[in-house]
């Protein structure tokens, strides 16, 4: 049997890889990607604490977490094929304004 | 047995996160992505949680990810990221930060979960359903509309000349 | 001037014209066989049949000579109908083997019965046969059965050449063309009679069965045999290349110039396009090292030449250009001769036997353009230059196209001078006795694969044109001239043949307001 | 189109019922042709090396070239064939015929199958009847170029294809082909 | 322990044994059908000493020259994605078939072995989710291969797979519902029973629906005609243009792993899987009050029997589709998906749910 918190080490550094990911790159589809890896890693963080305390709620959590990713990952792409379709070219340091 | 499979699914997961960041070449960062959500699915299945499993495959794998490589196919990219970058700096500060980071994380986890494991709950997918439709109704509806929004925001978004 | 009408329209021609030329005049062919603008005239063929009006009958029109107020229609159904019956009576006897006739494609019995024939033949007798493929002389053969007795090839040995070897034989459908005994057609023009035969019945040795007349390209050329300059059509067969073993040059045919050779060339010139499909052609720019020749490339071959001319003092350089180069290319050469100051420059070589020549149109100078080039200036002494050679003044010499091994000056001094020269730089198309011992090849195009102009002996300048490409990588003169000088920092504005002689006639006086479009084919007078 | 068949499924059945009736058929045929019932044939196709059908009498197959009583070509290199072909496929060089009456011989006459456009047009041209396309040979491919050049002595070596509609000529092999 | 792990290993073994050469005989079938249903006779050329076998040896013609042809690999291609896509596509559809049981509990020794290479409680949802995978080896392939056409055939293979599987997982969601079960075990132990005493309660007969609607998406998810617009052989290039020799057999086979996966799916769901109508684990009982015992060693046999011969059956109806429609247009077979199948199979979901409710009430 494995502890979970070696699950919840693995959730730190696969966070972390995230949200290094998030600031070193400027691919902002890459960008995209290491969001959902931070929320991957959350769920993982969660299915362990609720492996933990012997209830499924942090599975009902991962479901909804999910469901938001997936919503999130529709709009999001739209947008950035929206503004590739503009710009010709994707970088997040120019996308600073608001309007284009 | 089971700590050998963790150990090694866990190098998986890891390896593939830092593929993810460190390709230049976003689709291989999309494949690496592939592995570590799948490395992960198998992660819930050695934590009981099959039906996640399942969905995380389906829905992640299967329809997330493909959607974004479908989305690198078409906007092509792999020339980005190649002219001099403005910010290196500012971006070179994001290593030492994301160690803290860890760092913070870590000790916090290994303060609270210390103690060794209880008994696992049963992951069946009925008693995930009867929970989801009972105590999380409310959210479960409200993520329902939220989807709807998000398919028409995608439709709006996706017109062209709008 | 007599005025006539013709068809309906008039036309005034000078006093003496017969009715063919007359017709011509208006713009109307009027078929015949027998009548040739350079022979007297027959009367044999009576295809030339016209209508004139007052007159009971038709009239053949080569014997008709224009009159004041003729009025003569060459389309009537009279005409029609007897031109349709000499059609026929042409045919009796002879055979109907057009794909087998070399001839075909361009034989006016063809080409009249095609237009004039009667489609439905009513002959049932079986046909004269006469020999076939007789021998006439070292270039005509004869077949006796497609000849329609036109007597052209009599009357041109008659009264253009005089040899009178020719004669008609036997009496009604037995008469046959022959030789008369003890002779034979060898003659220097004897092959022009192949070209005034209309029909199949005098063919060409040289040409028989080599190519099929269709496949042939035709280009307005001029013949490089002698100072006369004859004009000639170059034709090439570029599309089918496994006939007559790939050689380009079909044959030379003359073109009519009445100011230099009218319809007529001789036999050495007509022949004499050999060299340009010949096995010794010089293909690609080499370096001789020690015996072997290296394939050198033109940017290293010219590189070196003109590293040659830079190093050595003026006086060092000696140049022997040839009388058959075009003034294009010896006004090239003038320009880097000037440039350099070169002063030791020479074309005449003299040959080993002296030219034979005649009243007609062969010269005994057989190059085509010696006239161009003492125009040019470039006359000097080359006996002086491979003089000073031995003497070793001159340590490079320019050698153009000449072996001068094969002159008339003794062998072992020229290969003495040769031999103590520091290099022989040597442009030609063909290799020789010199090229074998040149330190530089600069491979030349033939004379068909540029275009360029030739002054002949009474100063006309005419133009001849490129019928095929250069084999390997040969240049013209005057292009590997340009390069020279342009490596020697020379700037060379000209990069076609026009351009230098545009050049060329803005700066020899002779030349002065020629251009091409005014050479036009039959070329001009040069200003001396 | 009509609301049924907008549906599409409909059709879709009734497709399938058609290409199913025809397995079932075919495959009955084949099953009693397997017991012995010779006439039962599950198929309208022609098993091509081993069954022939005759050729048409104008098919027009492999050129070879009309001998004389004596052996010789009767093709006088008038090269109305080399002039016609549109595909540039003939080779013609001629020569002088010993018999001034017959004048012109082929030296060379070489046909480069890999051109060949099968038109035809060298038999209408021809003026002797030399060249014909009679032969019923349909099989002559080769591994390389070369193979393809059919010279002429191989062409006058091929008969003209018999009356049961099978070439008599032997098929002809280029040397090249391994078997 | 060690007849546990034999045990695994002989379940995953007849697995893999049953959907490889499935899938290898496929190639052999797949020419032979059609020609038989053109009037043809079809491939028999290849023999061995003279031997034809109706053509049999042509699989292995075409595997021996597929392993001799070289291998090419355009210049600019993703070395690594290039090689990797033929091998993800066969991974997956080889591994979907691991939780489809092909056979009932089999007790023997004391020991009870299902018949099924992986015992899963959300089976349904591991083939679904090892299908979907499948379309990451075309994408790899499109992508890698450096060739717009390949890239063009990858994208409408995805678009395409994409649709299917919304229409697959929705229909299978009533019969999800009807059974009660995400174990393919339980939802073939559910077809057992019988309705109104004689009925088999098998899924083509409680959904209907859902049975046309997956079959067609399967069929669309297969990748073959009607739906075979990633990769028309004959006129559209696809996604694997740039592949030769085995690499190209690899895709071409995934496409009949995943034929025989979609038929054992359906056999699973909608056609009883291994039931045999009225035999039950001590011998057949006729609904007229008849019965014949039989033993345990002759029931299980029998119904792996079934289980095979109703894939093959299907597999044959999928062969009989595939030779007689032609290829949907690419907006024609996204239109079928999006606004025919999906909407239909969340009208099944609903109308389902309704029975179901009415049937508890009543």
């Amino acid at each position: 049997m494995v502890p979970e918190s070696y699950y919840t080490a693995l959730s730190a550094v696969l966070f972390s890889i995230g949200v290094v990911g998030v600031v070193i790159r400027r691919n902002p589809l890459v960008i995209f990607m290491s969001i959902e890896l931070m929320l991957n890693a959350a769920n993982l963080a969660l299915v362990a604490f609720g492996h933990r305390f012997g209830n499924l709620d942090g599975q009902a959590l991962v479901l909804f977490v999910m469901a938001v990713a997936a919503a999130e990952v529709a709009v999001g792409l739209a947008i950035i094929v929206a503004i590739f379709r503009v710009r010709r070219r994707l970088s997040v340091d120019d996308l600073s304004l608001m309007r284009w | 047995m089971a700590r050998a499979a963790f150990f090694v699914l866990a190098a998986l997961a890891t390896g593939s996160a830092l593929g993810l960041i460190l390709k230049k070449n976003a689709i291989h960062g999309a494949l690496f992505l592939v592995v570590n959500l799948g490395s992960i699915a198998v992660l819930y299945l050695m934590l009981g949680a099959e039906f996640l499993a399942a969905a995380q495959v389906i829905v992640y794998a299967g329809a997330i990810m493909v959607l974004f490589v479908f989305a690198i196919m078409v906007l092509i990219p792999g020339k980005e990221e190649t002219g001099p970058d403005p910010r290196r700096a500012y971006r070179l500060l994001a290593l030492p930060l994301g160690a803290a980071l860890l760092l913070l994380l870590g000790g916090v986890v290994a303060g609270r979960l210390g103690a060794p494991a209880a008994a696992g709950a049963a992951g069946d997918a009925g008693a995930l359903g009867r929970l989801l439709f009972t105590r999380y109704l409310f959210p479960f509806e409200v993520t329902s509309v939220l989807l709807l929004a998000a398919m028409v925001g995608v439709l709006l978004l996706a017109r062209r000349g709008a | 001037m007599p005025r006539l009408t013709i068809n309906g329209n008039e036309v005034e021609v000078p006093p003496g014209t017969n009715l063919i030329e007359a017709a011509r005049r208006a713009g109307v062919e009027v078929p015949h066989y027998c009548y040739h603008p350079g022979l007297s005239i027959a009367g044999q063929c009576r295809l030339c049949m016209v209508d004139i009006e007052k007159t009971p009958r038709p009239t053949i029109a080569c014997n008709t000579p224009a009159a004041d107020g003729m009025v003569v229609w060459t389309e009537t159904d009279r005409v029609k109908e007897t031109r349709r019956s000499i059609m026929e009576f042409h045919l009796i006897n002879h055979p109907l083997d057009c794909p087998v006739c070399d001839q075909a494609g361009e034989c006016w019995l063809q080409i009249y019965y095609m237009r004039h024939g009667l489609y439905e033949p009513r002959m049932t007798d079986a046909k004269v046969h006469k020999p076939k493929a007789v021998p006439l002389g070292p270039h005509v053969i004869l077949d006796a059965e497609r000849c329609i007795l036109c007597s052209r090839c009599v009357r041109f040995c008659d009264e253009v050449t005089g040899g009178g070897e020719l004669g008609i034989f036997h009496r009604g459908d037995q008469s046959e063309i022959g030789l008369f005994p003890g002779t034979a057609l060898d003659n220097k023009y004897s092959a022009n009679v192949v070209d005034i035969c209309p029909v199949g019945a005098l063919t060409d040795r040289d040409f028989r069965f080599q190519v099929r007349v269709w496949y042939l390209d035709t280009t307005k050329s001029v013949c490089p045999g002698c100072a006369r300059g004859c004009n000639v059509e170059v034709h090439t067969n570029r599309r089918r290349p496994h006939h007559a073993e790939g050689r380009r040059v079909a044959r030379l045919k003359p073109r009519f110039n009445a100011d230099v050779n009218r319809w007529w060339i001789c036999d050495a010139g007509r022949y004499g396009f050999a060299p340009v499909d010949a096995k010794d052609r010089l293909l690609l720019p080499g370096r001789r090292e020690g015996q072997a020749v290296a394939d050198a490339g033109w940017d290293d071959a010219l590189a070196a030449v003109a590293g040659l001319l830079a190093r050595h003092a003026p006086d060092q350089i000696g140049v022997i250009a040839s009388p058959r180069m075009s003034n294009e290319d010896l006004f090239a050469l003038r320009r880097l001769l000037e440039h350099r100051g070169i002063r030791r420059v020479a074309f005449r070589v003299p040959p080993r036997q002296p030219g034979d020549e005649d009243a007609l149109l062969i010269r005994s100078d057989k190059h085509p353009n010696t006239r161009g080039a003492e125009l040019l200036g470039l006359d000097g002494d080359a006996a002086l230059l491979l003089a000073a050679a031995r003497a070793r003044q001159v340590k490079v010499l320019w050698v153009f196209g000449h072996d001068l091994l094969a002159a008339a000056w003794p062998e072992a001094e020229t290969a003495a001078a040769l031999g103590a020269l520091e290099a022989l730089v040597f442009t030609g198309a063909n290799a020789n006795a010199t090229s074998e011992r040149a330190h530089f090849i600069l491979p030349a195009a033939a004379w068909i694969e540029r275009e360029g102009t030739w002054t002949n002996f009474e100063g006309r300048v005419q133009r001849f044109r490129q019928a095929a490409e250069p084999l390997g990588q040969a240049l013209a003169d005057w292009d590997l001239l340009g390069r020279v000088l342009a490596a020697l920092g020379a700037p060379v504005a000209a990069t076609r043949a026009d351009h230098w002689f545009r050049e060329l006639a803005a700066a020899v006086p002779a030349f002065a307001g020629m251009t091409y479009q005014a050479l036009g084919d039959s070329g001009a007078r040069v200003n001396a | 189109m009509r609301l049924l068949q907008r549906f599409y499924l409909v059709e879709v059945v009734s497709g399938l019922a058609l290409t199913a009736a025809h397995f079932f058929r075919n495959m009955g045929a084949h099953a009693r042709r397997a017991l012995g019932q010779r006439s039962a044939s599950g198929a309208v196709t022609i098993q091509y090396p081993e069954e022939r059908r005759p050729y048409s009498p104008r098919l027009r197959s492999l050129h070879r070239l009309v001998r004389r009583e004596d052996g010789s070509p009767r093709c006088v290199a008038c090269m109305m064939c080399e002039t016609v072909c549109p595909a540039h496929c003939i080779y013609i060089v001629a020569d002088e015929h010993p018999n001034p009456d017959i004048e012109k011989v082929p030296r060379r006459f070489d046909i480069d199958l890999g051109k060949c456009v099968f038109c035809g047009y060298c038999v209408e041209a021809c003026p002797e009847d030399a060249i014909r396309m009679d032969t019923g040979i349909l099989e002559f491919s080769s591994y390389t170029r070369a193979g393809m050049v059919y010279t002429k002595e191989m062409l006058l070596a091929l008969e003209p294809v018999g009356p049961d509609g099978r070439p008599r000529s032997p098929i002809p092999i280029p040397a090249d082909r391994t078997p | 322990m060690i007849a546990d792990l034999g045990i695994a290993f002989g379940r995953v073994a007849f697995v893999m044994m049953f959907v490889l050469n499935l899938g290898g005989i496929l190639t052999w079938v797949e020419r032979k059908q059609s020609a038989i249903m053109q009037d043809r006779i079809g491939a028999n050329r290849a023999s061995i000493f003279g031997l034809r076998l109706l053509g049999l040896f042509h699989p292995l013609a075409d595997a021996i020259k597929m392993l001799t042809k070289e291998d090419f690999r355009p210049a600019r291609a993703d070395r690594f994605l290039f090689g990797l896509a033929p091998f993800v596509s066969v991974f997956f559809a080889l591994v979907a078939f691991a939780s489809i049981p092909f056979g009932d509990t089999l007790r023997v020794a004391g020991r009870e072995i299902p018949l099924q290479a992986v015992t899963l409680n959300v089976g349904i949802l591991y083939v679904f989710a090892m299908l979907s995978l499948g379309v990451y080896g075309v994408m790899m392939a499109g992508w890698s291969s450096a060739n717009n056409y390949a890239l063009l055939g990858g994208q409408r293979a995805a678009a395409l797979m994409i649709s299917a599987e919304i229409a697959i997982g929705a229909s299978i969601m009533g019969v999800v519902m009807v059974y009660g079960s995400l174990d393919m075990m339980d939802i073939v132990r559910g077809q057992g029973t019988l309705l109104w005493g004689w009925l088999p309660a098998w899924g083509i007969v409680t959904q209907p629906l859902a049975f046309v609607l997956f079959l067609t998406a399967g069929i669309a998810a297969t990748k073959r005609i009607p739906f075979d617009m990633p990769e028309g052989e004959s006129e559209i290039i696809g996604y694997f243009v740039e592949y030769s020799g085995m690499k190209f057999g690899m895709f071409a086979m995934a496409d009949f792993l995943e034929t025989v996966v979609i038929a054992g799916m359906t056999t699973s769901l909608f056609l009883g899987g291994w039931q045999v109508p009225y035999l039950a684990a001590e011998g057949f009982r006729f609904p007229g009050g008849a019965a014949w015992a039989l033993p345990h060693l002759v029931v299980v046999p029998l119904q792996v029997g079934a289980f095979v011969g109703k894939v093959c059956a299907v597999i044959f109806f999928m062969m009989l589709v595939r030779w007689t429609l032609p290829r949907f247009r690419y907006d024609q077979a996204m239109r079928l998906g999006w606004l025919g199948l999906f909407p239909l199979s969340v009208l099944n979901i609903v109308l389902t749910g309704l029975l179901l409710l009415a049937w508890g009430a009543a």
